[in-house]
């Protein structure tokens, strides 16, 4: 087992690695000189060639590319150009808001899709199937930011059941928290709501198919245990897989859903960051995002080899 | 054979029954109008060839008929006095597992992989508001215990994939008889197994059924099965029953034509008489052939399989030569080895006088319409999407035979596997497994081979359908003077076919002997256990009587 | 022996063209194919005809005409320049299916090519998937908005920005079938049947990875326009000057209270066409391959 | 079906119901007793150096922490506000300035004259007006801990408007060892001696910053008036929330969670003032002027006629009617320093403010114009700029020009326009921007007029030596009317030459909620003197 992990972990060093030339490389090829930005309007060239002299942008690329990269490893992310500081902290003061978003949203999309596609798969070919499927098409098909305009518009504005914009910590106020984080939620979810429903009654209906699912019956096992215990059991690995696959596509949901409800996360950052051209922050979020991707999906690979008896390693 | 019980009483009737298949099927109904019955302490084997309705008959006993495709229309099943058509959903599930259970034929999926066996038999109980081990009933140790299960402490708390196929098969049967059911279904339970454990299983059914005296239906499509374990036998087709009765009726006096040509069509077990030329050149040579799966990449050191080693086998021109295993014994990994689909990792491959096993693919190209190879499934073995006649003419047009030219063989060759010509155009699907098979061996006799290697080419087939395609095997061995290397799990064809066969055994070559002699006198004690477990070997079922000439000195 | 049998080539091609027929026959008999495809061929045609459907030019401006309702003048109402929702609404189906559209192909043919690569080539095969491995754990919208920064906004570059997620996705598919089916027996046949590589895969192969292309296709083609949306939506995809739903929701957005029909006649064309793309897919897979999963 | 479809479904609509149902629930703040002001900015805080760069939002900034020697106060006039006292020497070339007692930094240093003269240079360094008033200073000395003199080498008519200017940059004190910062660095820490202290700890750039009031302030007894007077404090704590979706900004303040949003669009305005507790306000006096700014380096913008060319082609009113919308927020006006401001005149201006596309044809056929497309930069993030492209983009299409609309973002064009290159070769011909007021109020701040060429103007380099000794004489006349006169004969002469076009005249307003009492008007929003009520 250790020695899997092991392998897991090593294998995540050349996945990481082409994200970074990737992202350098796109990025430092891209126009805009940051040090004309950074000098503002009123400067002159010499203002210039000083400020790129201290950001070392007169460096060849790849001297450019081993100090970036080393620095990496060391945690430091580089300046923001934008805002002064180091982006690493920006990140950090930004993560809260994001983590608790995405982490609601996923917890909430476990909780409706799950039961949702397994009640489908249960119903396979019925009315309540078909009414989930056309949910989870309908689902796919609708913009996230019309959804939360739409959401903003009725619950917000017209109801006036909960806030427009905004973040709350939970720390500071559990309550305010959610009723801040619910329609945010509610937006950012739908989607994956349909993509996790989707597969929860594929998997369930390819898993009442299987041969112990005809055993348990001849058992004579009570309907709910053959889909809580059997089928469901048995379904949880393309599920989990694809929660932790679809966390990559999340980001982009995160990224429009945070703008529209003013959440000062990191989706949020990345706006600003490319409306500003702002690209040591950029790419300080590309590879944290990615980092991220592949840590979740490390941690998903690894829970299966420790808790499905059939995987071996 | 149980005629010292008890006055039979009758368990289970099925009356007149009658399934609907959905519309758009070849026929209207699975089964039509079938009834059978079966009694306490009693073993009905129900026989027939795939899309008999024999399994159809068995699901609707136990009410597990798929939802809204299968629906009973008329008649009635009629189970301790009640019409379990007519039982309510909840009612039903009271039966099922309790006084009425089932086994499956792939011990394999038939187990929930991801709860321990124990919990999964404690299961059974719970389901009917009962608890291993108290208020009378067994625990699971018991159970275990029942079913010759070793350690039975130890093997409660193992996964499914821990187990073999023969041990998963008991746990079945544990989980089955658990509550002591009055009537046992058995759908073709020892078919995935292989021929040693299945003699285990089915003496333990037997076994069983002493112990619980309760009636069993079961369902097979092997005659040596029957000839084993059945009190009474319902021979089914298309849906229909067309004859039953006791046993020894059956297998002596069959009354109708369709159930003669079914017992016939079993091969003997007497190996089949036919000159041969001891002298004739060698066509194919494997010398110390190998091949170790694992062991490359830096991780899985440990993990290393000898799938095939030290493995001397010598074909000659005109002749068969059979390799014998079980699952996993190697001799497919031998197959495929001589035929380059893999490469070997030691020994070599002599093609004629040509080393094959270790020159480069370039080289090897030239050799390759030497020797062809046909598969056991017929309906993988085929491009679905190019009809036959372009599968036909992709060999030789490959060594630069003119198209027009290899059409013309490829009509040749249809007619000579027994196809219409004129069926070239039509893609696969569009024919049966048997059909198709031929159309696999023309195939290759299309490249003119010297050698053609036969992988369980006949395995998936039914048995009257086995017959056929065996018959043609031999037919064009001898008619292009073809070397074949056999390769088979079942005796009964290798005792036909073959002029010597090699018994492979954990990658090796545990006995190889000319046919006669290996069943005349088998010396490797592997090679006896094959030749006892084969089911019905009393049997000669060509003759309709019992087995006179026969491998006599194994019994017991 | 009768050679009389006709073989010619053309007899086999007509053979040939009513197996595609039957086979379109076949998929149009879904319910969901004929309705996702339905409103996919009229969107179609909506693009393909638009100068003939717009009443004005729909980049024209009339900085008098601002914001004003539906009306008779304008059918969805004006933006604020003053320009006509509705002509631009139309020209902006353009564009979606013009991005959809190509980046299916793009991703498709590209993803193949590299499938097949990495499935057949060994040494390949593991520096191909580190790379794909990587692109894929770039979320897909940063990667598009970074490749855009770039690549500098137009349609163009959106199109490459939002093919380049796709491709890996496309990549493992091609090379999971091409690895799987080279163990299918007749795969196996042919070999020793001495048939060349390449043939092997062109004939036997590749043949296999049609369906799920096509239906992997839609998913791409629904994504890739919903990718579209948001990117402009945010700022950074299709330069402003050129009408895409994406866009002209992006102008509206600000006014969305007060003229909700900036937002509300884009998003519902947007929102009916990737509908009706994954209808089409959804019945697509069912009819051709229903062990399919959909991805994002 | 007898699964338990019913519990599920229940869970479901109790996840869904249980979103609280209160509206003022979400604005109660955690912290009851502090009195705390949310206001939502045009844009995001980022650079928090009010020298090193202009943006308003660094400026606005600048106001809060920091403190000026002297402030404009409603009627244009310096007033002083750390300084106490001062005096001009008889021959007007030694200036001597007295601080009030007692201002402290925030750090709990006093002020002293040291601060002031390292704040002075490092201003000067950067700001059009400091390096004006730099190029007369001969040397800045400190007198005592209180007092400082500057030495100018001839008598300089703008000194207290210089101390005192109000729009970026403003000369802002700091203490010495922030003050010595390179100018093109931002300064390492936030200390300064204004009426607000900056929470760093707090400060999420792109997302909140946080002020609380700085209790050792000494405001003066004055009135406030605009920047000037007394800076009274009557809040806790100051929020600078950014909300980049204006909808959303404006819906929160409707909703009571936001106290104050800065220039919302100009279309929603109504919605907002609609509701019953919301107010609008213009609280900045001048109002913005929108420009358009040509390359005079490459051709064919460097032929005069086909710049007149583009002038007759435009009209005014349709680019406020895209930008603005509402005519009661907008003036068409042909001053280029401003309607309302004592230099404000029409001459010259006639052909902007009708469209003449006959003449604009006519013009472009006898110039050297041949069919080059114009490169107009557009950038599409700001909602401020986003409205002028297109319109000129679609009236010289019609005057028979061809044009190449490039969209980017607003951070490219500002690094693009600083680009002298051809237009084909990265460089630009023509984009739009807009100045406060104040920063074009006269010929000396307004940065479209300077006329230096490429070492000296403003981008699009217009090289006019004659025009900048007619600019230089403003600096130097004596009285208002004389300074009219000069003003009136460098207005029509850059009309002529087409130095830049004014696109009109807007207000912004400033909504806020109808519980805040006293809030002050002027050149940058002003925080103090601001009361919550509940």
């Amino acid at each position: 087992m250790a020695l899997y992990i092991l392998r897991r972990l090593l294998a995540v060093i050349p996945v990481m690695l082409v994200v970074a030339v990737f992202v350098f490389l796109l990025i430092r090829l891209g126009p805009g000189d940051p040090a004309a930005q950074l000098a503002g309007d009123a400067a002159t060239a010499e203002d210039i060639q000083r400020i790129r002299e201290r950001l070392g942008l007169h460096l060849p690329i790849h001297v450019q590319f081993i100090t970036w990269f080393g620095n990496i490893l060391q945690g430091d992310l580089g300046m923001s150009i934008a805002n002064n500081r180091p982006v690493s902290s920006l990140i950090l003061a930004r993560l809260e808001p994001t983590l608790m978003l995405t982490l609601t949203t996923i917890i909430f999309v476990v909780l409706v899709a799950v039961p949702l596609g397994a009640i489908a798969a249960w119903n396979h070919g019925r009315w309540i199937d078909r009414a989930v499927m056309a949910f989870s098409v309908l689902g796919f098909s609708i913009p996230v930011f019309v959804l939360a305009y739409i959401l903003i518009y009725v619950f917000a504005m017209w109801l006036g059941v909960a806030p427009v914009q905004g973040f709350v910590s939970p720390t500071d106020s559990l309550y305010r928290f959610f009723a801040h984080i619910a329609l945010p939620v509610l937006s950012l979810s739908t989607i994956y709501i349909a993509l996790v429903a989707r597969i929860t009654r594929a998997t369930v209906v390819e898993t009442l198919g299987e041969d112990y699912i005809r055993t348990a019956y001849s058992k004579g096992v009570r309907d709910r245990d053959i889909l809580l215990k059997h089928a469901l059991r048995n379904s949880w690995v393309p599920v989990v897989t694809v929660i932790g696959i679809s966390i990559a596509a999340l980001i982009g949901g995160v990224v429009v859903t945070e703008s529209v409800y003013n959440i000062p996360g990191l989706g949020r950052l990345t706006v600003d960051a490319v409306l500003a051209s702002d690209y040591p922050v950029i790419q300080g979020l590309i590879l944290v995002f990615s980092f991220t991707y592949v840590l979740i999906n490390l941690v998903v690979d690894i829970t299966y080899a420790a808790l499905d008896p059939r995987i071996r390693y | 054979m149980n005629a010292d019980r008890t006055p039979p009483h009758s368990i289970l009737e099925i009356r007149d029954l009658t399934v609907r298949l959905p519309p758009g099927g070849d026929r209207t109904n699975a089964v039509e109008n079938v009834s059978m019955h079966v009694n306490a302490g009693e073993i009905v084997c129900v026989v027939g060839e795939s899309g008999s309705g024999k399994s159809v008959t068995a699901q609707t006993v136990i009410g597990l008929l798929p939802r809204e495709q299968l629906t009973p229309t008329s008649g009635s099943v009629i189970f301790e006095g009640e019409d379990v058509l007519t039982l309510s959903r909840e009612r039903m599930r009271g039966l099922r597992g309790k006084r009425i259970s089932m086994i499956f034929q792939e011990p394999m999926t038939a187990l929930n992989p991801v709860v321990r066996v124990g919990r999964q038999i404690a299961e059974v109980f719970r389901s009917h508001g009962l608890e291993p081990g108290r208020g009378g009933m067994p625990s699971i140790s018991d159970l275990l215990e029942s079913v010759r299960l070793p350690e039975p402490e130890r093997l409660q708390n193992s996964y499914p994939h821990q187990l073999s196929g023969g041990q998963r098969q008991r746990i079945m049967i544990a989980m089955a008889l658990a509550l002591s059911p009055s009537l046992l279904l058995a759908d073709e339970p020892t078919t995935a197994l292989d021929v040693t454990t299945q003699a285990r299983i089915l003496k333990l059914i037997r076994e069983m059924q002493d112990r619980y005296h309760n009636g069993v239906l079961f369902i097979t499509h092997d005659f040596g099965v029957v000839a084993e374990i059945a009190d009474r036998v319902v021979v089914m087709r298309d849906g229909q029953v067309v004859e039953q009765g006791p046993t020894d009726r059956i297998l002596r006096n069959p009354q109708q034509d369709y159930t003669r040509m079914l017992i016939s069509a079993v091969p003997s077990m007497v190996p089949a008489k036919r000159k041969r030329a001891p002298d004739a050149p060698v066509a194919l040579r494997t010398e110390n052939l190998a091949k170790t799966y694992g062991g490359g990449s830096w991780f899985r050191k440990g993990w290393e399989v000898k799938a095939a080693e030290a493995v001397n086998l010598e074909l000659r021109r005109g002749q068969t030569l059979g390799i014998v295993g079980e699952s996993g014994s190697g001799k497919s990994t031998v197959a495929r080895c001589v035929v380059r689909l893999i490469d070997p990792t030691g020994g070599k491959v002599y093609l004629g006088d040509t080393e094959i096993g270790n020159v480069r693919l370039r080289e090897l190209k030239p050799m390759r319409k030497r020797i062809q190879i046909i598969f056991q499934d017929p309906y993988r073995s085929l491009n679905p999407r190019r009809s036959i006649g372009k599968s036909l003419i992709e060999g030789p047009t490959n060594f630069g035979v003119p198209e027009r030219e290899a059409w013309a063989r490829a009509v040749q060759l249809l007619e000579i596997v027994g196809i219409d010509p004129d069926a070239h155009a039509r893609f696969p699907h569009q024919f049966s497994g048997g059909q198709r098979q031929r159309i696999c061996i023309a195939r290759a006799l299309a490249m003119e081979p010297d050698v053609l290697v036969a992988d369980e080419a006949v395995s998936a087939l039914d048995v009257s359908v086995q017959a056929q395609v065996l018959d043609l095997l031999t037919d064009i061995r001898d008619r292009f003077d073809l070397s074949v290397l056999f390769i088979t799990h079942d005796l009964r064809v290798a005792a036909q076919v073959c002029d010597s066969v090699a018994v492979m055994h954990q990658g090796r070559v545990v006995e190889y002997e000319p046919v006669e002699q290996l069943f005349a006198a088998p010396t490797h004690p592997y090679t006896r256990e094959l030749l006892a477990a084969a089911p019905g070997r009393h049997w000669n079922f060509q003759a309709f009587c019992e087995a006179t000439e026969t491998v006599a000195a194994l019994d017991g | 022996m009768t050679t009389d049998v006709s073989f010619e080539a053309g007899a086999r091609d007509e053979r040939a063209l009513s197996v595609w027929a039957a086979t379109l026959r076949f998929l149009l008999r879904n319910r969901s194919v004929q309705i996702g495809g339905g409103l996919l061929v009229l969107m179609i045609a909506i693009a393909l005809l638009a100068p003939l459907l717009w009443t004005v030019s729909p980049t024209r401006l009339d900085t008098a005409m601002r914001l004003r309702p539906p009306g008779p003048d304008a059918w969805m109402g004006t933006d604020p320049f003053g320009r006509d929702v509705y002509s631009r609404v139309i020209y902006g189906s353009r564009i979606s299916l013009l991005v959809g559209l190509t980046v299916a192909m793009t991703a498709a043919l590209v993803g193949t090519v590299l499938g097949i690569l990495a499935g057949y080539i060994r040494w390949l095969d593991g520096i191909l998937m580190r790379v794909m491995d990587g692109l894929m754990a770039i979320p897909a919208i940063l990667l598009a908005i970074a490749m855009i920064a770039v690549l500098g906004a137009g349609i163009g570059s959106v199109i490459i920005a939002i093919t380049v997620p796709e491709v890996p996705r496309v990549v493992r598919l091609v090379r999971s079938i091409v690895l799987s089916v080279r163990e299918e027996p007749y795969v196996e046949a042919a070999v020793a049947l001495g048939t060349p590589g390449h043939l092997v895969m062109v004939r036997h192969i590749l043949p296999n990875t049609i369906a799920p292309l096509l239906v992997q296709g839609t998913y791409i083609c629904a994504f890739a326009i919903l990718i579209e949306s948001i990117l402009s939506f945010l700022g950074a995809g299709v330069p402003p000057t050129i009408p895409t739903w994406g866009n002209i929701m992006a102008e509206g957005r600000i006014y969305f209270q007060i003229s909700p029909w900036n937002i509300f006649f884009p998003a519902t064309f947007l929102a009916l066409t990737i509908l009706s793309v994954n209808v089409l897919g959804d019945g697509l897979r069912d009819t051709l391959d229903p062990r399919l999963q959909r991805s994002v | 079906m007898s699964i338990t479809t019913r519990n599920w479904t229940a869970g479901l609509l109790a996840a869904v119901v249980a979103i609280p149902a209160a509206n003022a629930a979400f604005v109660s703040s955690a912290d009851a007793e502090e009195v705390v002001l949310r206001a939502v900015k045009h844009s995001a805080l980022r650079v928090l150096d009010p020298i090193m760069t202009t943006a308003y939002m660094s400026r606005n900034h600048g106001y809060m922490i920091f403190d000026t020697l002297f402030a404009l106060d409603e009627n244009f006039e310096p007033q002083p506000q750390m300084v106490d006292t001062w005096e001009v020497s008889d021959d007007q070339l030694t200036w001597t300035f007295t601080l009030r007692d007692g201002l402290l930094f925030h750090d709990g240093e006093l002020v002293t004259s040291d601060d002031v003269i390292a704040s002075l240079r490092r201003w000067g360094e950067r700001d059009a007006m400091g390096q004006e008033l730099m190029r007369y200073t001969e040397e800045m000395n400190a007198v005592d801990d209180n007092t400082f003199e500057i030495v100018v080498s001839e008598p300089y008519g703008l000194m207290l408007e210089s101390l005192g200017k109000p729009s970026s940059n403003v000369p802002f004190i700091m203490p010495q060892r922030l003050a010595e910062t390179d100018s093109t660095e931002p300064i390492p820490e936030q200390i300064g001696s204004g009426p607000f202290v900056f929470v760093d700890e707090e400060f999420e750039p792109g997302a909140v910053a946080v002020y609380r009031k700085f209790e050792d302030y000494v405001p003066r007894d004055e009135e406030p008036s605009w920047m000037s007077g007394g800076k009274n404090v009557h809040v806790d704590r100051v929020e600078w929330v950014n909300i980049p979706d204006h909808g959303t900004a404006l819906n929160s303040v409707i909703s009571g969670e936001i106290d104050w949003m800065e220039n919302p669009p100009w279309d929603l305005i109504a919605v907002a003032e609609n509701a019953p507790n919301v107010v609008g306000r213009q609280l900045q006096p001048l109002g913005s002027q929108g420009m358009m700014r040509m390359n005079f380096l490459h051709p064919p913008l460097d032929d005069p006629k086909v710049r007149q060319a583009i002038m007759y082609a435009v009209e005014q009113e349709s680019y406020m009617q895209a930008l603005v919308g509402p005519p009661e927020y907008y003036e068409v006006c042909g001053a280029m320093f401003m309607c309302g401001t004592p230099l404000e005149t029409d001459i010259g201006s006639a052909p902007l403010l009708e469209q003449d596309l006959d003449r604009a044809r006519e013009l472009l056929e006898e110039s050297s114009y041949d069919g080059e497309p114009i490169v107009i930069m557009y950038p599409t993030d700001v909602i401020t700029l986003s409205g002028y492209p297109p319109v000129t983009a679609q009236a010289l299409e019609e005057a028979g020009f061809n044009v190449d609309l490039q969209a980017t973002d607003w951070q490219t064009v500002v690094s693009r326009r600083a680009s002298m290159d051809p237009p084909e070769e990265g460089g630009w011909h023509l984009f739009h921007t807009n100045w406060v007021g104040f920063d074009v109020a006269n010929p000396i701040v307004s940065q479209g007029l300077v006329a230096g060429g490429r070492e000296a103007a403003w981008f699009g380099w217009p090289d006019f030596p004659e025009f900048e000794e007619l600019r230089r004489s403003f600096a130097a006349a004596d009285g208002a009317e004389e300074q009219f006169a000069v003003a009136e004969q460098i207005q029509e002469q850059a009309y002529e030459n087409v130095m830049y076009l004014p696109l009109g005249q807007y207000i912004e307003i400033a909504i806020f909620g109808d519980h805040l009492e006293g809030v002050l008007e002027g050149p940058a929003p002003i925080f103090w003197n601001i009361r919550k009520n509940d």
